[in-house]
Formats: C-alpha cells, structure tokens, sequence
C-alpha cells in the first residue's frame, strides 16, 4: 500500500487502457447522455441516490480496505461493525433521549471499542497467517455480533426520529435533495479526506504501512507494532460505526444488514484492487451510481428504442456483481490494485 | 504388547482418513494385517464404506430415542445436510479452496428439477413434460457447466479472491431467482406442492417414496443416495486425481514444480463439488417438499462453512460431525427451556434457560472463533478422533 | 567501558539449536567483527541481541550498559540505543528514502536530523523520495545504514553489510562504517564472511565455530595465522 | 559422459546454450531497477554435474527460478536438448525431463514420506492432469515410489509424515521427489544447506552416486566450497549476476577473479 507518490501515476496506469475498453467507455457517455435526455428528473435523481449509497459504501469499504491493505486481514464482521453503529445510534437517542450529535460521536467511538476488544482478543492473532484464517475468524465474530443484537434490540428493524433540522430539503438548482442526504454525503466526505491523510501523512499511517511490509524490522527500529495495529483497527471500525449511524437514521437497520453490506464492500474492495484506499473509495462512488445509474439508462433506452422489456425491473441489486465480473475479466487485480497482495 | 492392541493405536491414533495423511499409519500388524511395506490391512482400507454403513443404520433410532432429540424426521435432512457439507469439503478441505457461496450449488439441485417438471424444456414443443429424473440429469449437467466454468474464471486468482467471488456470485444468483424475472422461481415464496414427482408420497408429514409397487420409508432412499454419494466422495479422494488435488493443498508451489498441472486440478475439484452439492439440494427439495429461497442465500452458504469447520476440515467425517452437530444444537437447544438436575425426576438444580438458548448461534459462533484460533483444520471430529490414542497412551504409560 | 556483554548465550529455532555458548564483549566506541563461515551462527547471534522473537534464547545472558536484555521487546532494545541493520537490508521496499528514514526519527528517543542524515549518504539525497525496492542493492544498503544511524544509536549491529555488493561500493560501505564509528563514536558489532573487509574496518575479531567461539584475536594475529584462517574461514 | 582435462582453462566448453544439455541464453532477470539476474549464458554438456558458486545476493537461486519457469527472466532464452523451453508453464518442465529439489524445505508436509514420493511417480506416470478416479492410489506408483526412498536411504521412513523427519532426511527426501520425475537434468538448490559436516559428506556422496549411475545431468548450487570442489566436473561462478568464470574446480580455484569475488576479495594486504 503505498499512497504517497502517486494518485496521477495510477491514473495514468488506468489510461493505459486497450481500445475496445475506451470504446466501452465512450458507449457508457453516449448511454448515460441519452438517459439525461430522455428523462432528466429521473436521472439527477438517480444520480444523487447513486452518489449518496456510494459514499455509504466508501464508507464501509474504507474500514475494511484499511484492515485488509495495511493488516492483510479480510474483516467479514466489518459489516456487523457497521450494523452496531447503527443500533448504538439508535439506543443513545431512543433509549437514552440523546440529540442526534451526541449520537454521532458515541456511536462511532463505542463501535471502535467494540473493534479494539475484537483485535486484542481474536484478530492479533492473524496477523501474517492465511488469510483464510481470518476470514473464518471474523466470520464467527460476525455470528456472535449479530445474535447480539438479536438479543439485545430484537430482530426487526429499529429507526430513529430524524433530528428536526435535517428533515427538510435543499434545493440545488436542477432539483431538491433531502437535506439529510447532503449531511451524509459532507461527513463521508469529510472521513474519507481526513483518513486519506492520516494515512500518508502521519506517524500512525507511516508506521502502519511500514509494519504491514515488514513487521519485524519495524520493530526493529523501534515501533511498538501492536498498539498502533490496534489503534488502526480502532480506527477502521470507528468509520464502519459511522457510516451505520449515519444510515440509521435515514433508512433504519436490522440485523441482516451488515451481511449484505459487508458483500458489498467486499465487491468494492475488489473493483477497487485489494491493497488501494483510493481503489476503494473510486470502486464504492462507482458501484454506487452504477447501481443507481443503470435502470435510469435502461429506461431511457426502452423509451429511445420502443422495447419495453429492456427496461428490468429491480436490476439495480445486481450491478454491483457485474461490473465486478466486468472488471476482473479485464483486470484481474482490479482497477488500482497492487502486484502480489492476498495472491 | 498383543497385535489387537496395536491395531487400535494405528486405527485411532494416525492417517486413517486424514485427507493430509496419505495411507494410515502403521501398515502391519492389526485386525487384518497385510504385512507387507506401505499396504494397509483391509479393514484400515475399507474403514470409511464402514463407518458411513452404521451411520446410517445407526442415525435414525439414534436421534429417536428420548435421551437425544425423541423425533426421527430430523434424520433424513441430517443425512442430506452431510452430504452436502461433505461435498463443500471435498473442495475447502481436500483442494484448500474456500468456497463462501456454496449454496448456490445447492440451489441447482433444488431448482432445476422443480423448473423442468412445472414448466417443461422451452425448447420442446407445448406440453414437452419432463421426468422428474430427466430433470435431475439436467441440474447436474448444468451444474457441472457452471461449476467447471465458474473455476475456470477465478481459479487462478488466489484463495482469498475465490472466497470472495464465489460469495459474489451466490448472491448475484440468489438476486436473480429472487427477483424471478422469467416466473419460474416464484421469487422470494419459492416453489412448492405439485413441483414434487409423483411417486413421493406425503402421509402425515411423513415422506415415503412410491416406486413399484412398493412403499419405501423417504429415510432410507435418502440413506442409499447418501451412501452412494458419499462412497463415490471418498472413491474420489482416494484415487489418483483425489491425491494430486491433496498435494496442491498441501504445498501449490511445490506441486507445480513437481508437474501438478493445479490450475486444472482445482477446477475439476470446483466441479465435483459442485455435482455432489446439487444433488444434495435434489434431496433437500424432496425432504422440504418444496424449494425455499433461504436455502440459496449467504446465510446457507455460511452455514455450510460453520458445520465443515467446526466438524474438522481434515478428516473424511469432519463435515458428518460438524453437519450433525449443527443440526443437533440448533434442535436440541432451541426446544430446551428448563434445564433441570441431575434428571427430570430427582431435581435439584432447574435453570431456566430458554431465553438465551435461543440464541444458540452466539455460542456457536463463540465456539467456531475458538476452533479457527486453536487448531483450524481439527475440529471436533479431531478431537473425537484423539480421545482413543490418549487413553491408549495413557494405558500402556501404565504398562511400562 | 563494557557496552555490550553476551555470556554463555545459547539460543536455537524450532529445528534445533544452533548457539551452544556464544560469550562475546564490546567496549563503548569500539568496532569488532564477528567472523565465520556460512550456517555457524552468526546472524542468530545478532538476532538474539536485537531481540528477535526467533531464535529462542535458551540459556546465558546478555547485557547492555549494565542492563539485562533478556526478554525485553526489540522495540525497547532499540529505543535503549541498539540499532540493527540486517542481512539482506531489509528496508521497507514500498517506503520511500526519506520515509524509510524518518520512521527511526519519529521512534527514537534522541534521533539525528533527517538533513544530517541525508548529508551524510549524498547518493541518497539524491533520491528523496524513491521507493527502496526500486534501489540497487548498494543503495539500499546504504539506506538501511542511514536507518540505523537516523536513531543516533550507541551500537549498531550489522549483518553483512557487504554482501552481494561491487568492490567500489565495498569499499564506500567500508569508509561509512569507520567514519559512524570514529567520527560518530558509535560502537558496531559487525558480521561478516568477508575477511578481507573485516580486516580492513574492525580492531579486534571474533571467531564463531558450531555455535561457539573459537577464537579472539586481534587483526594482527589473524593476519599472520594463515592456519586459522584456512581452518575457520575457508580463506 | 563430458569429463573435462584438467588443464582445461576457465572457460564453458561448450560454444552454443542450444546444443548443450541445458543451456542458457543470455538471460536477465530484474526485479525493479535491481538487476539479479545479468545476461547469463551457460551451457552445461550431458552427463556433467555442474555445480555453480558464488556469494549470497549473486544470482543463483534467481538463474534457477528462470530455468525452472517459476520466474519468467526478463530477457534470454532456456534450452533444454536444443529445444527452447522459455515459455513452456513451470509444470510442464518436469515432463520434458527437468527437475529441481527446493532451497528450503519444500514438502507435502502432512503426508508420509511415501505418498510425497508416490504422489510425483504417478505425476510423472500420467501426466500433468489425468481424470484418474476409479482406482486407489495404493495401486498406482507404489512400487516405483519405494525404489527411489531405496536410493536415497529413506525405507526406513516410509509411513513417517513428511514434517517429523530430522532436517537431513527431509533434505534427502526433496531430492527423492526431483528424481520421482525421471530427469535428465537435475537442478539441486542448496542440498547441503544447514546440515551437520557428517550429514553434508553423506548428501555429497548420494549426489555423486546419483550422478555416476544414471548418467544424470546434474546441476548443483552450493555453498559449501569443499562438497563444490570435491564433486563437481565443472564450476560455473556467478557474482552479482554475471558469470565470471566457468572451468574444472582446480582451473576455478585459481582464478584470480574468483578469489578477488568469492573469496571475500582477497587483497595483498591480507
């Protein structure tokens, strides 16, 4: 993993694409055109939902690309980590009548404690082992957190009341966009610069990097290695506690989420290149809008071509996979994904 | 020390039907020794088609009687179940491939066949029926397509990344059933009644099989197909092609260097399991006289991880221990609310337990982290298994 | 001063032991050298020092500055002043120069300056901001060098320094050591199979046969013992 | 069988890589900016037991890597009885007749010492893949696998898994499997590395035997000087990444770039 030199070589890497991929590519403008045409209020819409789940999604596959790239451990309960802070939201405003901010900051910081006992007790001991193991590992843990839940809140689903001055909607020019759903986009937003540069810019991020490439020898020169993994773990978590708090809010949270998110994030880790946080973050805007975008394009061209059948209903769920199939057909380690991790 | 003694020491101690283990230890001496170097007695050799005859022979008045679970249908799903974990291992524990969407496998099983029979081969004219059993020729062969093909495409990406992939996929097939846009799968209320053959037979929840004339308990059709399915698993294992594909688990570098061709072995593993898991699913489709959509989502596919690691990944009857262990538990533990001590009618001690009892998964998983942190590839079975070679040493310690 | 003692030190892996009773001294400011063919035990012996978690140290002692390191974490022995550069040099490949460098800075407790340090390798100043795997394997050396020295160490281990390099580069490597330990006064345990080398830097010399030490002598008496040289070293 | 005169100079024999036995071709290998591997030509003649030298960091196990296809070298072509094999998939080679043994202990660690041996013979028996599902493994390869534990002295180990071996048995077991493929060229990395004097003697003499009864083409990369010099017809030395020299161990002893490169530069003042 190394961020610091170079998001524009990457660029340039993925420029270097064959010409029936640019060709791909052009189709997809011509594809998105006609749907901004066709049906302009229906695509900014979709747009903006698109942009919204996707930032959701960074969200996620930036806790668990972080573990992934910098511990080589594949965190399956990174999901049931999100799916915590959702119902931690929840309990401090619900159970606990706390304002919505208050809950914003609990949620996450409980969720990263949550993952620092995970770390001390079961993931120290992966470190450097089969990935595999880890897998399996975390797999239990997910199982245990999400019967926990079940016991503790019940297994339908809980949502909290927004807080009054979100509720609204903000108007963009073109559209009106629920307010709430700009708050989330800012604070992703907002995470995912402040990670980036903890990452290239700090001791933390440098010592971290530098352990996942040799741990011994940067004990060596005098790191003490365990308590900044477990700092760094503390960390992922707490952006998974987040993204579930912020989406609790506005969509509420059962205990299968976490499942099916942490599938997705896995799907975006991968379309992003295992080992890259910038992979991650352009694969999860990608996905996103991708699963967004399409049925919006593909109703477009039902109305351009008069075939109605083209027009899927509920194809939306599927994109993800697909354009994950898409890309490791093309590039196996995925769109920024580095030589030799997890191979 | 007497030959008898021995050849429980071999038998219980060493290979045997450790999939790392490439004969059983010991060679001479035993019950029916063969003397020479490096060939194991017959009874060592056949020790497997044994065991799997009395487990089915034993399973049902075993898990029918009051001391254990005091109902017997659970029997023929523990069966299947088994069958269907074996054929996920055949892949995790003997290819070292992990598998996380091994539903989907199953979903061929269970879907295919209902489909065919409901709605006939497209390509036939109006009205072209289909079999039952024409039906099942064709799930399998088309798993055995999708499956070789599957491999092909993510073989060679890495263990991490077929763990992944093979969980995407699953879950894009489990999206496309479930949102049923061609209305063959019924979507989320899956397929029931009249998806069935005819020859099954429904008498009071009770399933039995109507061929000839004759009426056979459902028990011990899925009995047969068990032990057919399952002897065929081992024949697999213990052929030539079974033990390339062991040699690639165990070390791919060196198996390539060697001249393992592993990409191809790993690809004919995926299919093979994904052949057996279909069938299983045949048999669950019959046994829940319908097909369910839950036994195609993520949640299966985990399960089946759970009971093949919990019952031990290295042993032949690992995944029977973690299958019936899983099934048993979640039987067991879900009915039982007053524990009482020592026996219901001398008590001393009644807890009750109900309330965190029903959530057993919790425990399970606690279990499961023990297992993966401690000794991943044991399981129970593993420790079963070291039970007669403890008390075996502990005896002759007493001899010497 | 005695800055580094190892008594009777006997360590090994899981596939056997491998020190049977290694005693060894280094004064403050001093270079000595550890000599000895392939597989004798050398560089275990310099891992038991840094305080690696293999091999496992079975028996003996080892002091530095008075203090017992025995069971101390290797990030605590290097915060105490001992620097490591190991076999096969081993800087962080997707690191850059400056980067591998500050990451001793940031964790030592009276670090140089990174300018100091750079001024010192000027082919490394040179190349700021390059990945270590994209070095030669000269420059690397040197980096793994500018590394150790970053912490301001009062010893450093080095474990053969030489190996795989160019004779010009030998050479260069050569006048670095005895300038960190002339001019910078920090002692240095080296390790080495290159005689030649080790003749041309260190005072005094170490002879390590199956796990013990043969011999202790200085670089006069070695250069004359052709005997001892043919019977230890191969040379 | 080539053995060389002893006054033969410190030069490789034979002119063309294409015509030798195995042969290399000006081949580089660089990983990064770091050349580990540089323009190296070598052909060995058949029948001969190389043995190729040099420090740490020179080059060798990469050369081997190269030759045996699990590195693809950047440049330069390898030859194997004039053909070239550079794109040939690394497990193709052992069916052409080209075998390596691993520096480190490269085993099917679970299983026994036989089914490690058995399992190669029946590689070597049906090829790179074969459908073969009908028959026990008991029955194919068996007695083929027990000759070959004979030869290296491992029958007494036969059932013992590969993992509980002493590290000299486990070295001599490597060495069985390379010649469960039935080769004409043995590759042989390290075979004697972290053994005891008494157990390197006896690795040397096995290789010796090994080469002498079949008539093997045997190539060799060793540490330890004394097994090199005793051993080997020719002595090709690498120093990073270049050959300097390639002769019979007395012509190579005495070469003056040898000593100035492996034997830790030997200066005047020393």
């Amino acid at each position: 993993m190394s961020e610091t030199p170079g998001t524009h070589s990457r660029l340039q890497r993925l420029s270097e694409l064959s010409p029936a991929a640019a060709l791909g590519l052009l189709a997809g403008v011509l594809l998105l055109g006609n749907a901004a045409v066709q049906e302009p209020g229906f695509f900014i819409d979709q747009a903006i939902g698109g942009l919204v789940y996707g930032m959701i999604l960074v969200m996620i596959s930036l806790g668990l690309a972080l573990v992934l790239g910098l511990m080589g451990v594949v965190n399956f309960a990174h999901g049931a980590l999100f799916m915590l802070g959702g119902y931690f939201t929840y309990a401090a405003m619900a159970s606990y009548g706390l304002p919505f901010w208050v809950a914003l900051l609990i949620a996450p910081v409980g969720v990263g404690v949550v993952g620092i006992v995970m770390e001390v007790i079961v993931l120290r001991r992966l470190y450097g082992k089969n990935p595999i193991i880890g897998l399996l590992a975390t797999f239990g843990l997910t199982l245990m957190i999400s019967e926990g839940v079940r016991f503790v809140w019940g297994a339908s689903a809980v949502q909290p009341d927004k807080p009054a001055f979100l509720t609204g909607g903000t108007d963009l020019l073109v559209t009106q966009v629920g307010t709430y759903r700009l708050f989330t986009v800012v604070v992703s937003a907002v995470s995912v610069a402040a990670v980036y540069y903890l990452i290239t810019n700090t001791d933390l991020g440098l010592t971290v990097r530098a352990g996942v490439q040799d741990g011994e020898m940067t004990e060596f020169v005098g790191v003490n290695l365990p308590i900044r993994f477990t700092a760094m773990f503390f960390l992922g978590s707490a952006i998974a506690g987040l993204g579930g708090a912020l989406r609790v809010v506005e969509q509420g949270m059962d205990p299968g989420v976490g499942q099916d998110l942490v599938l997705l994030a896995f799907v975006v880790v991968v379309i992003g290149g295992v080992g890259s946080i910038f992979g991650s973050v352009v694969a999860g805007l990608l996905v996103g809008w991708a699963q967004f975008l399409v049925p919006a394009v593909l109703s477009a061209l039902a109305i351009t071509t008069g075939i109605s059948s083209i027009d899927v209903n509920g194809i939306g769920v599927l994109v993800p996979f697909l354009v994950m199939i898409v890309v490791l057909l093309l590039r196996p380690r995925g769109l920024f994904g580095e030589e030799g991790l997890l191979e | 020390m007497s030959g008898h003694a021995d050849g429980q020491a071999s038998g219980g101690g060493s290979g045997g039907d450790r999939s790392g283990g490439g004969g059983p230890g010991g060679g001479s001496g035993g019950w029916f020794s063969s003397g020479t170097v490096g060939q194991p007695s017959l009874f060592e050799r056949y020790r497997i088609p044994l065991g799997l005859l009395v487990l089915v022979v034993v399973l049902r008045p075993a898990v029918a009687s009051d001391i254990l679970l005091g109902y017997d249908a659970i029997a023929s799903k523990m069966l299947i179940m088994m069958l269907f974990v074996a054929a996920f291992n055949l892949l995790f524990g003997y290819t070292g491939l992990l598998s996380f969407g091994h539903a989907m496998f199953l979903g061929f099983g269970l879907y295919i066949p209902a489909i065919l029979v409901q709605n006939g081969l497209w390509v036939l004219p109006a009205g072209g029926n289909v079999t039952f059993f024409v039906g099942v020729v064709l799930a399998v062969a088309a798993v055995a397509v999708y499956s070789y093909l599957l491999g092909k495409l993510i073989v060679g990406m890495g263990e991490i990344y077929f763990a992944l992939l093979t969980l995407a996929f699953a879950q894009a097939l489990y999206f496309i059933v479930l949102r049923d846009w061609w209305e063959l799968t019924g979507g989320s209320n899956g397929l029931s009644r009249g998806t069935l053959p005819d020859f099954v037979e429904q008498t009071r929840g009770a399933i039995s099989i109507e061929a000839f004339g004759l009426s056979v308990d459902w028990y011990w059709v899925v009995g047969v197909v068990f032990l057919l399915g399952m002897l065929a698993l081992w024949q697999l294992i213990r052929s030539p092609f079974g033990r390339s594909a062991i040699a690639v688990r165990e070390n791919e570098q060196l198996a390539r260097a060697m001249g393992i061709d592993t990409t191809r072995y790993k690809i004919w593993a995926v299919t093979f399991s994904g052949v057996f898991s279909a069938l299983a699913g045949v048999l669950l489709a019959i046994q829940n006289t319908g097909v369910a959509i839950e036994n195609l989502n993520v949640f299966t596919s985990g399960d089946t991880v759970l009971m093949a690691v919990l019952g031990g990944i290295s042993y032949f009857f690992g995944p029977i221990a973690g299958a019936f262990t899983w099934l048993f538990v979640e039987d067991f533990l879900t009915d039982f609310e007053l524990w009482q001590f020592p026996l219901s009618e001398v008590t001393l001690v009644t807890l009750d337990l109900g309330g965190v009892l029903a959530y057993w998964q919790f425990f399970l998983g606690a279990l499961f982290v023990v297992v993966v942190l401690t000794a991943p590839e044991e399981g129970i079975w593993g420790y079963v298994r070291s039970i007669p070679t403890w008390l075996y040493d502990r005896v002759t310690e007493g001899e010497q | 001063m005695t800055l580094l003692s190892v008594e009777d030190l006997q360590a090994g892996y899981e596939t056997g032991q491998v020190l049977f009773g290694v005693d060894l001294d280094v004064e403050a400011g001093e270079l000595v050298s550890l000599l000895g063919r392939n597989g004798v035990g050398k560089t275990t012996t310099l891992r038991a020092i840094a305080g690696a978690a293999e091999p496992a140290v079975l028996g003996g002692t080892i002091r530095f500055d008075g203090e017992d390191l025995l069971g101390t974490p290797p990030y605590e022995i290097a915060g105490r002043g001992i620097s490591f550069v190991p076999e096969d040099r081993r800087c962080f490949p997707r690191l850059s120069v400056v980067e591998n460098v500050r990451l001793a800075i940031n964790h030592a407790e009276d670090p140089k300056d990174l300018e100091t340090v750079l001024d010192f390798f000027p082919e490394l100043s040179e190349m700021r901001e390059k990945h270590a795997r994209n070095m030669s394997g000269g420059e690397q050396q040197m980096l793994a060098i500018a590394r150790a020295l970053a912490a301001n160490p009062r010893l450093m281990l080095l474990d053969e320094p030489f190996e795989g390099l160019a004779p010009y580069i030998v050479r260069r490597i050569e006048d670095i050591i005895a300038e960190i330990n002339e001019e910078q006064d920090i002692a240095v345990l080296l390790v080495e199979q290159n005689v030649a080398a080790a003749l041309a830097v260190a005072g005094r010399h170490y002879i390590l046969d199956e796990g013990r030490i043969a011999e202790s002598v200085s670089t006069e008496q070695l250069r004359e013992d052709e005997e001892m040289r043919q019977r230890y070293l191969g040379v | 069988m080539s053995r060389p005169d002893e006054n033969e100079p410190a030069v490789d024999p034979v002119a063309s890589p294409a015509d030798a036995a195995l042969g290399v071709d000006a081949l580089t290998r660089t990983f990064g900016e770091v050349v580990a591997v540089d323009d190296v030509s070598l052909g060995v003649p058949e029948g001969e037991l190389r043995a190729i030298i040099g420090p740490n960091g020179a080059g060798k196990t990469t050369l081997f890597n190269c030759i045996m296809g699990t590195l693809s070298p950047t440049e330069g072509e390898v030859y194997l009885s004039g053909t070239a094999i550079t794109d040939e998939p690394e497990e193709r080679r052992p069916h052409m007749g080209m075998a390596r043994s691993f520096q480190s202990n490269q085993l099917f660690t679970d299983q026994t010492v036989l089914e490690n041996i058995r399992v190669v013979v029946q590689t070597t028996q049906q090829g790179a893949f074969s459908l073969d599902l009908f028959r026990s493994h008991y029955d194919v390869g068996r007695e083929r696998a027990i000759q070959i534990a004979e030869v290296v002295g491992l029958t007494g180990d036969l059932e013992a898994e590969a993992k509980n071996l002493p590290h000299g048995e486990q070295r001599r077991l490597g060495i069985a499997m390379a010649l469960a493929t039935d080769p004409d060229v043995l590759l042989l990395d390290e075979p004697t590395s972290g053994m005891s004097p008494g157990a390197t003697t006896q690795t040397a003499e096995l290789i010796e035997e090994i080469h002498d009864e079949r008539g093997l083409t045997v190539v060799l990369i060793e540490h330890d000087m004394d097994v090199v010099l005793s051993i080997s017809d020719r002595i090709t030395v690498l120093d990073r990444g270049n050959v300097i020299a390639t002769g019979p161990p007395d012509a190579v002893r005495e070469n003056q770039a040898v000593q100035d490169a492996y034997l830790g530069g030997m200066r005047e003042e020393l």
